[in-house]
């Protein structure tokens, strides 16, 4: 008979043998990879907002609280988007005709609210509550990064499950004291650990058994 | 073949399996060691005849079901009472009755996967050349002849010699097997 | 979630666009080929509108109505048209406010699907209310007017829009708690099928354009000084639109006002006529009565005070060891009802006879002659009145609202010669005013014969459709020349009105309103109205001196006049009456009425002869007298003793099914869950027919067909049309209660009915469990007799501890009446889906909660097959007795859905619950093949509706919506005991007992239902689970439920049980 | 029930056919077999059936677009019948998908010669059950597109899926037999590969089989280590082929649901399996044989032999059901009694009897040997026992679930339009991929008949 392949397919016949598995798995990995990655998270992405509100000014240089616009995140599981009347209190004064101002006192002259991009958008079917985060001493900067670092707002976590359950597993590692909660400048000590367990225990944050219950979070 | 090639081997082409294995004796007393034989069939004794005793397919395998045995037990435990422990149906978090079917599965799995390629490796596998198949008669090897190849590299290997010695030992047909450059 | 859309922007269309858009799409086509038909466009023919929406289903009519809100032309169309309703559009500030708020409250509710789209808005106030906290809910008090009853409410709000009604504890008709009707009107205010607008002869007109044409029929009127005016309402209690009326006749002296309730009988007046020559109001104090005595009256599920009474009715019913004692209740009914389900002993007695019973009754108790009863009802008779004798001043006789006059008078006069009255009863100045009902629409048919009607304001009602047949009403109302109907849909009668006026929702608008013991209750709207629609009040006010004044200063008005003989000032009381949502000091005082009636002077009964076929007409317990006909959720809701959903049937009984052989055919799609066929019947009755489907109903009387009114609707919109039969086909006005002399023939055709459970055998497992008093006293433990559970300490695993809370159920079997309030509740609260009849045929439908009904003591059909088929008679069901049990999922410790659950989605929480992981779940139905209990739902198709805006409005942000392909189920309203954790958290301290109120527990009007934490000894919940009634459904599978039952006892009397 | 082979001068050799008809050399086998892939011409017949089964499959197709646009309501299925058609297909397909693998294996190991013969397309034959039964598990989740939360891979939701769900098992089970049948399929078919190869004539033949044989070359060497490996792989096989079933039963066994949970379950599945799959085999290699006049290598002792083991695992399956009523009614479990009872008097009592018509009484038959060595009479009976245990597992899936605990929450189920167009698209899958086998690759063992040529010929010279 005569031969069929050149020498040459021996090599060749193996080769692609062995591509064929690797590349099964790295594309198996990839998709891993990508899932965590900020394309699907949005990690990190800064939106256009009608008003491109910088939180480094108002949080960072002007030192305002985040309470004095997310009022109702110590109250309820919403932090609150504050309403054109919050932005007017100082800008019916300050920069009262700056042009970048304009669509928000359109928006209180029309009576026609702002319609802001979200950014943070958490995974559905998760009931998230602001208030009992405040509440137990979970610092805003633990979730939503230095924000009085941020020009334009981005998400500073990946906000997937596995993140999520990273801090209900282990709250003593993020847990502040309450007077800190606010502080953006608030760094983890060095005794952390210890630190956390303490406030943990005073806080009387719930057991990880009960804080990685499904129904903590889905209803 | 025109253009210059060097030489693989002798093969001798025999009738029957008996021939063969008889050839493939004598070879072996003959004391040649790089021999090899080629049967439409796996016939008992040949490998042994020709000086091939023990195979590793065997240990891989067993290699293979306990490493998938292992990861199917280890995977279950992990994720049920180590990675995230649920209390599900008040059963315990070690629910090892329940680990056993997918564990036993993954043995299997394991084993099997490990034998077919480890076949497949030790034999060189996949190999589409080689210079056998340049021999015109080998093709009926796949259907209903009988081929002893004494190998060139074998230290006792003389053409001229070793064509005979397969003319001697009833081979109907003697060929040179060449190797393409 | 792939298939479910990312809503998170909003908007409502008022069906004046509806009108102008479907036109538009009209002028597509026609300036295709004529250009001359521009003049058209302008025409706005809403009757060609719906031509072409009507058979479209609602979710298609809102998609065609939203695509041609997007044509560009409509919205000059519009203006040219409307430029009032055009600008009114523009500047309806709280509209837009409030739907803007829906997008934010949607968006952060995280109601958004899965397939993450990038963009994505939060849309702020502008200026944000005081006292609202984005994403808490508030309550405001209200009251829903419902005829002559009012049921007080606290209304959740979320963000403005309202989402849950609540009983209103502070009001006398609730006490707190709520029935299935009241937990359902929410979804008429989200009803897109609703009428939107004002219309003249179907086409739109706005508001102004009406009250302009109002001015002008006034003046007309005015000149005959009322002469020709004729108003028709329904029953009302509302002291203000009462005032506002009669000033109106003030006005026009000629004028004439009726009132047709055409579910309410005119027995209770005339019967008060006879006793006590006036009309007075009855009100019961059940909590006081030993003995209870009903002549054919489901006082505990219908008429005024229900609630409260079934509250006081359960509270004397309450069991906490063998030595307690119970109330005793006797039914004599000739179809069995709620309160006859749930009595220590029923008479099946044909509606006729019951006043003979009354009239033995009272012979027996020395009153009148009496009368002469045959085989068991005879004994009866003696038993229970000596039963009365023992407990006289502690008894109490409560006549049907069906029945005639001489039982209601008799009632009066037992319960005063057992000297009951000022004790178990009393009496006030009638609540409803006392316009005579029948009389009243029989007067104004004459008076529109002879064409002495120019002018009829309709208030709501339908008399088209529900006036006794013989009056012929439609052709009557051919001759009046301006007839004006105010309703929330378009229907039978506003299809005959020159003038419609879409009525508002009473949870959009002001007025107020009487409970049964006369409490007053300022009803406030708890939304700016979704359409443009009006109230009663202004449309009275239209025609008054003071046109256009708004019902809140109507209401007002009238409360500061009436606050001068008040406790406190309209101005230092109304926002406290606004918060409790009652005004003190308004309740009736207890007039004494003495009697002055003779028994005797009673004309001879005239009682049907036995074999004769009695027809009667009784409102549907679900959409009463067909005014939630539209009503999806009452639609489903299964009837408390038939099962049936989605349609109505003539109620037979056992033996006249045999006797005609009509079987029942149980289908093999569905079957017992679902699917029965059943034979239809031509009924022949007071020269008028109608087809029926007979449906075969253990328990009622022999002779005896129920024809339940409020189906058959030709107009009620896309969830009510055209479902079931119209009874009020047959029903005339001498006959308005119970008819004889009708035929029932078999037309020989079949008719499938959607009935949810078929099956009421128990096959003698532990399922629901139940004994006599007697029985309970001598043997506490008989709940266990038969049960097998295995002692915890069997299992080879070691138990998972609940150090914290251990959320637990325990249900009173004893208390449990039926009544659906629960099932309803629960669907508001966690936005059940309503699938259709079709599905539940197919046995899909999706209560969390469903109340399973059993007949004990019969014994199945045939041996071997145990149909449990009612149609295949055996005499055990004459008068089988009925147990009610409210059934959710029993989260099980050893949750047998959970360990088959191959992704993980239903898995145990640290407090006990069996959570359900909507989003982790692929639906593989494994769960629900292995629940015992068979309390999961499956979204077998996409049955959430995800289009149409309004009924997104509805939902209840703190509760995930499912769409197709997960499986669901009751979750303890997980979401409440959440938010009340995190509230008590954050003061660091535990949750109180009775702090977490699941949906179904605060809507039980008997308090059978009773969650807590069965960790704490000292909870409600875990001393009724001390009791050694209590036990779980089916304790030998060991599945351990957390919600468990308290065993039904039932008070029999001795020695009516010997005989 | 191993029929084992007498000396050849023993006097029963002229009763007992030979596994293969005498006077067959080594290139006449080759020949044979081979021609039917390399040159044999495209028949009608195969173009027609091919043709047919080709649009059946479309229908599958359609059916289960349609399926994912509506979902799995457009079925029967209900509360309380959540499972319905698919789940009983699922189960029947696997079943089919045992006598491949067993007949390869199991007789391999027993030193069964008549398995050559038959064994090759018995393997086809289970891997293509196997993809038809792999389909429903997948289709019949209410979010298909979500049924990799049933593989364990780290995910960004930090869970995991719960092992201790038969579900589960079945995943592993199914992929596992799945992959280990193609093994042991792809294995065997090696040097027949290279036998088509050698003798392909046009060059992409020889190019595809080339590649496919992966320039096996039959050395000595290769075949000693192909042995070790072969042997290795049956012995694997099966226990894995047991285990299969048995797991396919837990999904039954370990749910609460009276009627299924059974300790007899494992044991009387598994027998079923090979009972249907034997039946399967005969269905297809009766018409086979005929087809490409493969008579002489299909002998009546094959037909013979499967009939017997159909017959002995029929009576194993009857004991099954003697067994469930004899339980139900010594433990006296109420449920159990009256789900026996169910059986006999429910609504859906014609299907029991059915059943026991077609698996327990017609295969009493096959005591004769005259019924036996009737190729009509068998492929029919191969026919009524494959509808007989599809009755078996709707009888199980469905009937239970109509009568469960809750009296109130009793239901019935009737199968819709889809739930047959499924079923039958699965058919007409698997009848395809059958016909594309026989084209495509050698049906059966040409190597192992060489071998058994051998053999006789020894035999011969003794």
């Amino acid at each position: 008979m005569a031969q069929i392949f050149h020498r040459s397919a021996n090599l060749i016949a193996r080769f692609s043998v062995l591509a064929l598995v690797v590349l099964a798995n790295l594309a198996l990995a990839g998709v891993l990879v990508v899932a965590r990655s900020p394309y699907i998270t949005n990690e990190r992405v800064s939106r256009v907002q009608p008003v491109q509100f910088s939180h480094k000014h108002h949080v960072g240089d002007d030192g305002i609280d985040c309470r004095y616009c997310h009022n109702s995140v110590e109250t309820s599981a919403y932090a609150g988007i504050p309403p054109t009347k919050t932005c007017m209190n100082c800008h019916s004064v300050l920069f009262n005709n700056a042009p970048y101002l304009e669509p928000v006192r359109e928006s209180y002259r029309s009576d026609q609210s702002i319609e802001w991009v979200k950014v943070h958008r958490l995974a559905d079917y998760v009931y998230f509550n602001h208030s009992i985060h405040i509440n137990k001493g979970i610092g805003c900067s633990t979730c939503h990064g230095s924000v009085d670092e941020m020009p334009l707002i981005f998400q500073a976590s990946p906000l997937n499950m596995q993140w999520c359950l990273d801090c209900h597993r282990d709250p003593a590692k993020n847990v502040r004291p309450k007077d800190q909660v606010f502080n953006m400048e608030w760094k983890a000590p060095a005794n952390q650990e210890e630190i956390g367990k303490k406030l943990v225990a005073e806080y009387k944050i719930r057991t990880v058994n009960e804080l990685t219950s499904c129904s903590t979070c889905h209803r | 073949m025109e253009h210059h090639s060097h030489l693989h081997g002798v093969m001798g082409e025999f009738e029957t399996p008996e021939q063969l294995l008889a050839a493939a004796r004598k070879a072996r007393e003959a004391g040649y060691k790089h021999v090899d034989a080629y049967t439409p069939f796996p016939i008992e004794g040949l490998a042994h005849a020709i000086g091939f005793r023990w195979t590793a397919v065997p240990l891989i395998t067993l290699i293979g079901g306990i490493g998938g045995g292992l990861t199917g037990f280890g995977l279950q435990y992990w994720c049920s009472a180590i990675t995230y422990p649920l209390n599900i149906a008040g059963r315990p978090l070690n629910s090892w009755p329940a680990f056993i079917p997918v564990t036993f599965e993954l043995t299997v799995l394991g084993a099997s996967i490990f034998a077919v390629v480890g076949m497949l490796a030790l034999n060189k596998l996949p190999q589409p050349y080689h210079p056998i198949f340049n021999v015109e008669r080998f093709a009926s090897a796949s259907t209903d002849r009988f081929f002893l190849v004494i190998e060139a590299r074998d230290p006792k290997f003389d053409l001229a010699e070793s064509s005979r010695f397969l003319q001697e030992a009833s081979a109907r047909h003697v060929s040179e097997v060449k190797d393409e450059e | 979630m792939n298939d479910q859309p990312n809503e998170n922007k909003l908007r409502i269309l008022p069906v004046s666009q509806a009108g102008d858009a479907a036109q538009g799409h009209d002028h597509h086509e026609h300036d295709d080929h004529e250009e001359a038909q521009v003049e058209r466009e302008h025409r706005l023919d809403l009757a060609a509108v719906r031509e072409k929406l009507r058979e479209k289903s609602g979710k298609q009519y809102w998609r065609t109505l939203e695509e041609l809100a997007d044509d560009p032309h409509f919205e000059d169309l519009l203006h040219r048209e409307f430029p009032r309703h055009a600008s009114e559009w523009d500047d309806a500030v709280d509209r837009r406010d409030f739907l803007k708020l829906m997008g934010a409250s949607l968006a952060l509710a995280g109601m958004a699907g899965c397939g993450r789209p990038d963009i994505d808005h939060i849309v702020p106030y502008v200026k944000q209310p005081d006292g609202l906290i984005l994403g808490r809910p508030n309550f405001y008090a209200t009251a829903m007017p419902f005829g002559a009853a009012t049921v007080g409410v606290l209304v959740e709000s979320h963000e403005g829009r309202p989402t849950k009604i609540e009983g209103n504890p502070d009001h006398p008709s609730s006490l707190g708690a709520t029935s299935a009707l009241v937990q359902a009107s929410i979804l008429n205010l989200y009803d897109p099928d609703r009428s939107q607008t004002v219309q003249q002869a179907g086409e739109i007109r706005s508001w102004s354009a009406f009250l302009d044409a109002a001015h002008d029929l006034a003046t007309n009127v005015k000149a005959t000084n009322g002469a020709g005016f004729g108003i028709l309402s329904g029953a009302t209690t509302s002291p203000t639109l009462t005032a506002q009326i009669q000033n109106l006749l003030k006005l026009y002296p000629e004028a004439k006002w009726y009132q047709w309730e055409p579910a309410a009988g005119d027995g209770a007046r005339e019967g008060a006529m006879l006793a006590f020559g006036r009309n007075v109001n009855t009100v019961y104090e059940v909590s006081k009565a030993n003995v209870i005595v009903s002549l054919d009256s489901d006082f505990l599920a219908s008429g005024p005070g229900h609630i409260a009474y079934a509250k006081q009715f359960s509270r004397r019913r309450r069991l906490n060891g063998p030595s307690d004692t119970m109330n005793r209740l006797y039914v004599v009914e000739p179809t069995p009802s709620v309160t006859g389900s749930s009595a220590d002993h029923r008479l099946p007695l044909r509606s006729s006879d019951v006043e003979l019973f009354a009239r033995a009754l009272a012979g027996k108790l020395g009153i009148g002659s009496g009368a002469t009863l045959s085989g068991e009802a005879a004994n009866w008779v003696d038993i229970v009145a000596k039963d009365l004798q023992n407990e006289r001043g502690a008894s109490l006789v409560v006549a049907g609202e069906y029945q005639p006059a001489a039982v209601h008078a008799l009632a009066h006069a037992i319960n005063a010669a057992l000297g009951n009255v000022g004790k178990t009863l009393y009496y006030t100045e009638p609540i409803a005013g006392d316009a005579g009902n029948l009389d009243a629409i029989r007067n104004l048919c004459v008076e529109m014969d002879h064409g002495k009607v120019d002018l009829l304001l309709i208030l709501g009602g339908n008399p088209v459709y529900n006036a006794p047949h013989d009056f012929d009403f439609v052709n009557k109302l051919k001759r009046v020349s301006t007839a004006i109907h105010l309703s929330p849909y378009f229907d039978e009668t506003s299809a005959y009105c020159q003038w419609h006026v879409a009525e508002s929702h009473f949870l959009e608008t002001w007025s107020d309103a009487r409970a049964h013991d006369g409490t007053a209750s300022i009803v406030q709207p708890l939304i700016s109205p979704l359409y443009y629609t009006r109230s009663a009040h202004d449309l009275i006010a239209a025609f008054s001196d003071k046109p256009g004044m708004p019902a809140y200063d109507a209401v007002r008005a009238y409360w500061t006049d009436a606050s001068s003989h008040l406790p406190s000032s309209i101005d230092v009381g109304w926002r406290k009456w606004l918060n409790d949502g009652v005004i003190p000091g308004t309740k009736a005082a207890p007039i004494n009425a003495e009697l002055k009636f003779n028994a005797s002077s009673l004309p001879a009964v005239q009682s049907a002869p036995a074999d004769q076929i009695e027809f009667i007409f009784r409102p549907d317990p679900n959409v009463y007298d067909g005014r939630f006909a539209n009503n999806g959720w009452l639609q489903e809701l299964p009837r408390p003793v038939t099962k049936l959903t989605w349609d109505n049937a003539a109620l037979i009984s056992p033996k006249l099914a045999q006797q005609r052989d009509f079987a029942h055919k149980v289908q093999s799609r569905g079957g017992e869950h679902g699917q029965v066929r059943v034979p239809l019947v031509d009924i022949e009755l007071n020269q008028s027919k109608v087809t029926a489907a007979v449906w075969t109903l253990p328990g009622q009387a022999e002779n005896t067909v129920v024809l339940p009114l409020g189906y058959g609707r030709m107009r009620a919109g896309y969830t009510g049309t055209d479902k079931g039969f119209n009874a009020y086909v047959v029903r005339t006005s001498n006959a308005l209660w119970a008819a004889t002399g009708g035929k029932m023939t078999a037309t020989g055709d079949s008719y499938p009915l959607a009935c949810t459970q078929y099956h009421f055998n128990m096959e003698g497992r532990q399922i629901l469990s139940n004994a006599t008093l007697s029985e309970y006293q001598k043997n506490p433990n008989f709940a266990h007799e038969h049960d097998e559970t295995p002692p915890k300490e069997d299992s080879l695993y070691k138990a998972f501890a609940y150090p914290g809370y251990a959320w637990g159920m325990a249900i009173d079997l004893t208390k449990c009446n039926g009544c659906n309030a629960c099932v309803v509740a629960c669907q508001s609260e966690n936005n059940i889906p309503v699938v259709g009849k079709d599905q539940v045929m197919r046995g899909r439908e999706m209560h969390w909660i469903r109340i399973d009904r059993y007949y004990t003591h019969t014994e199945s059909a045939t041996s071997g097959k145990t149909t449990g088929d009612p149609s295949e008679y055996n005499p055990t069901l004459d008068n089988p007795p009925t147990f009610f049990q409210p059934v959710p999922c029993q989260q099980c410790e050893n949750a047998p859905c959970e360990q088959v659950c191959p992704v993980g989605a239903t898995v145990h929480s640290a407090e006990g619950l069996n959570d359900m992981v909507y989003n982790r779940c692929i639906g593989t139905r494994y769960c629900s093949n292995n629940c015992p209990y068979k309390v999961r739902r499956f979204n077998f198709l996409r049955f959430q509706d995800w289009d149409t805006p309004q009924l997104k409005l509805m939902r209840n942000p703190e509760v995930t919506v499912r769409s197709r392909g997960v499986m669901e189920k009751c979750t303890y309203c997980v979401q409440r005991i959440n938010n009340v954790r995190i509230d008590a958290e954050k003061q660091n301290r535990t949750i109180r007992d009775g702090e977490i109120v699941t949906a179904c527990e605060s809507a039980c009007p008997s308090e059978a239902i009773v969650f807590g934490n069965a960790n704490d000894p000292n909870s409600q919940v875990a001393k009724l689970k001390a009791q050694q009634r209590n036990y779980s459904i089916l304790g030998e599978l060991n599945s351990r439920p957390r919600t468990t039952y308290l065993a039904a006892v039932r008070n029999p009397n001795p020695e009516l049980e010997k005989a | 029930m191993s029929v084992t082979q007498p000396p050849l001068n023993s006097p029963d050799i002229r009763r007992l056919d030979p596994v293969l008809e005498p006077g067959h050399t080594y290139a006449s086998v080759t020949d044979k077999i081979a021609a039917v892939v390399l040159t044999r011409p495209l028949g009608i017949g195969w173009l027609a059936g091919f043709t047919l089964t080709f649009t059946i499959v479309m229908v599958l197709f359609i059916s289960i677009a349609w399926l994912v646009i509506k979902g799995v309501g457009i079925w029967g299925i209900n509360i309380p019948i959540g499972w319905g058609f698919a789940i009983v297909n699922f189960v029947w397909w696997i079943g089919i998908g045992h006598a491949g693998t067993l007949i390869s294996a199991i007789l391999f190991l027993l030193n069964q010669k008549w398995r050559t013969s038959i064994n090759r397309f018995a393997e086809a034959m289970t891997l293509f059950a196997v993809a038809c039964a792999g389909l429903f598990p997948l289709i019949h989740t209410g979010r298909p597109w979500m049924a990799y939360y049933m593989f364990p891979y780290p995910s960004t939701m930090g869970i995991w899926p719960q092992f201790r769900s038969p579900l589960i098992w079945d995943v592993f089970a199914v992929s596992t037999y799945g992959t280990v049948s193609l093994l042991f399929w792809f294995v065997g078919l090696l040097p027949d590969l290279a036998t088509l190869r050698d003798r392909a004539k046009s060059r992409y033949q020889q190019v595809i089989y080339g590649i496919l044989s992966m320039g096996w070359r039959n050395s000595a060497r290769h075949w000693h280590r192909y042995q070790s490996a072969y042997l290795l792989l049956a012995g694997l096989a099966t226990p894995l082929v047991l285990s299969v079933h048995t797991v396919v039963s837990f999904d039954f066994a370990v749910a609460i649901v009276p009627g299924w949970h059974t300790t007899i379950f494992p044991p009387y599945f598994v027998a079923g399996a090979i009972y249907s799959g034997f039946a399967m085999v005969l269905t297809l290699a009766i018409p086979l044989r005929k087809a490409y006049g493969l008579e002489d290598f299909i002998t009546m002792r094959h037909l013979d032999n499967m009939a017997k083991v159909m017959l002995a695992t029929g009576l194993i399956v009857a004991y099954g059901y003697f067994i469930e009523f004899f339980m139900a009614f010594y433990s006296g479990n109420k449920f159990d009694v009256f789900l026996a009872e169910q059986r006999l008097h429910g609504p859906y009592s014609h299907f029991y009897y059915a059943l026991i018509l077609c698996n327990i009484l017609t295969p009493q038959l096959l005591w004769f040997e005259k019924v036996r060595r009737n190729v009509l009479a068998l492929f029919l009976m191969s026919l009524v026992i494959n509808t007989g245990m599809w009755l078996e597992r709707f009888v199980i899936v469905v009937i239970s679930l109509t009568r469960d605990f809750m009296p109130s929450a009793w239901g019935r189920y009737s199968p819709t339009f889809w739930d047959y167009s499924t079923f039958i698209g699965t058919l007409g899958l698997f009848v395809m991929l059958i016909f594309l086998f026989v084209r495509g690759l050698p049906a059966i063992a040409i190597a192992e008949m060489r071998e058994l040529v051998h053999e006789s010929h020894e035999k011969g010279q003794k």
